[in-house]
């Protein structure tokens, strides 16, 4: 069973890392995905602060986690996403997925990350010097996530 | 009665996050052009159908689908995660 | 400047995620791929043996992480592969690859993985109760490495 | 004088690590040449070329590179890491 984390509290994504390492017993390849709250182009990012919607979360990161186990021969996968305000360079996310095969581990985190990114209820918004603005969908992520339907 | 929740900027623009309302709309679609009848900050909020999504007791669902038995529908602006 | 070690030593992949995501002033993408000593299908692993060609072990890393830097847009590129002599659940090696966009933190680490596995001299042997066999390279790994020259 | 290396199988069957030649070989599939004709241990080594990999001076080559000028040349199967 895939395990979701969803949380507030910082979180250590090399601990996890290994955490999740540990109790993969026969699954030679990992591989993981963090995400980390990045400058504005203007320079002057404050603060990020992740809203989201209890309940439906946990829900909707389960179901593509396990849409992503039967796609692949995958062995065990992980999520953990954070909520609340956080900081530059705080860690907003992370995947993990393990598998005998490479290739089935990294297309699995690849689709975990697309699916995250536009069906998961999370939203953005940027705190700036300028003021909150959320952040806003971006195409290229509903094009990312189209060629995992194609198949 | 059913429970509408918002979030992000559909929370902001129409001032709460949650609130119960009757309904005779069969369909999310009608759920919103009742709301938006209400008033003018409703009627802004869900000017731009293109950018509202919506979940039916916690299931992201087209914009035609039906709310019939549902407790829970939930308006919200395209997803950000990740 | 992408980082590369060779060494026997164990090492920690989760440190070396932390350490790497920590130098990363404006990535926000950082994705990790770890490998691990997994038991043969006859269930008899003592150990995994790996011998290599030391000059040129560093030579073709250094060559194949500069080649993902100037194929995708990367901010920094990280690899870890070790020799010697390593048991079951011993994590082999590690790339590790940063950038501002998902897809060129994943789609870098895939190539850093595909070009390592068949290009970098490294060549593992399979200590079991039967005795020792060297690792036959693979098929599906040169076909693995081919979709990138096609680009 | 160049610098023969060898490695994994290889070098088992060879029976040694490295060793230096004098050659008068333009290639490295003429290296390979002069080096089965010596006995029955290289020639067994050597026998099927598809499952050799060659480096000149720690270049990964085509077996039909040049060695002039050469310092080290390695043999060894095909690569298994990762």
């Amino acid at each position: 069973m895939p395990e979701i984390i969803v949380q507030s509290d910082p979180f250590d994504m090399g601990e996890m890392l290994n955490r999740f390492a540990a109790r993969q017993a026969n699954a030679g390849a990992v591989v993981s995905f963090s995400g980390i709250v990045r400058d504005v182009a203007t320079g002057d990012l404050d603060a990020m602060e992740i809203e989201h919607y209890p309940g439906m979360t946990e829900k909707a990161l389960a179901k593509i986690a396990g849409e992503a186990m039967t796609r692949w021969q995958l062995a065990d996968a992980f999520i953990l996403h954070r909520h609340g305000r956080m900081g530059q360079g705080e860690t907003i996310m992370m995947v993990a997925t393990a598998s005998r095969h490479r290739a089935d581990a990294f297309a699995a985190a690849e689709f975990l990350m697309d699916y995250l990114k536009s069906r998961a209820p999370f939203w953005k918004k940027e705190i700036t010097g300028e003021g909150a603005a959320w952040v806003a969908a971006r195409d290229e992520d509903e094009d990312a996530l189209a060629r995992w339907q194609q198949q | 009665m059913i429970e509408l929740r918002y979030f992000a900027w559909l929370r902001e623009r129409v001032g709460t996050g949650h609130e119960q309302v009757e309904t005779q709309a069969a369909t999310v679609a009608e759920l919103i052009e009742e709301l938006k009848a209400r008033d003018e900050g409703y009627a802004f909020a869900f000017s731009d159908l293109k950018a509202i999504r919506a979940a039916v007791d916690q299931d992201l669902v087209d914009l035609d689908a039906p709310i019939a038995g549902a407790k829970e529908v939930a308006f919200f602006p395209p997803m950000t995660g990740g």
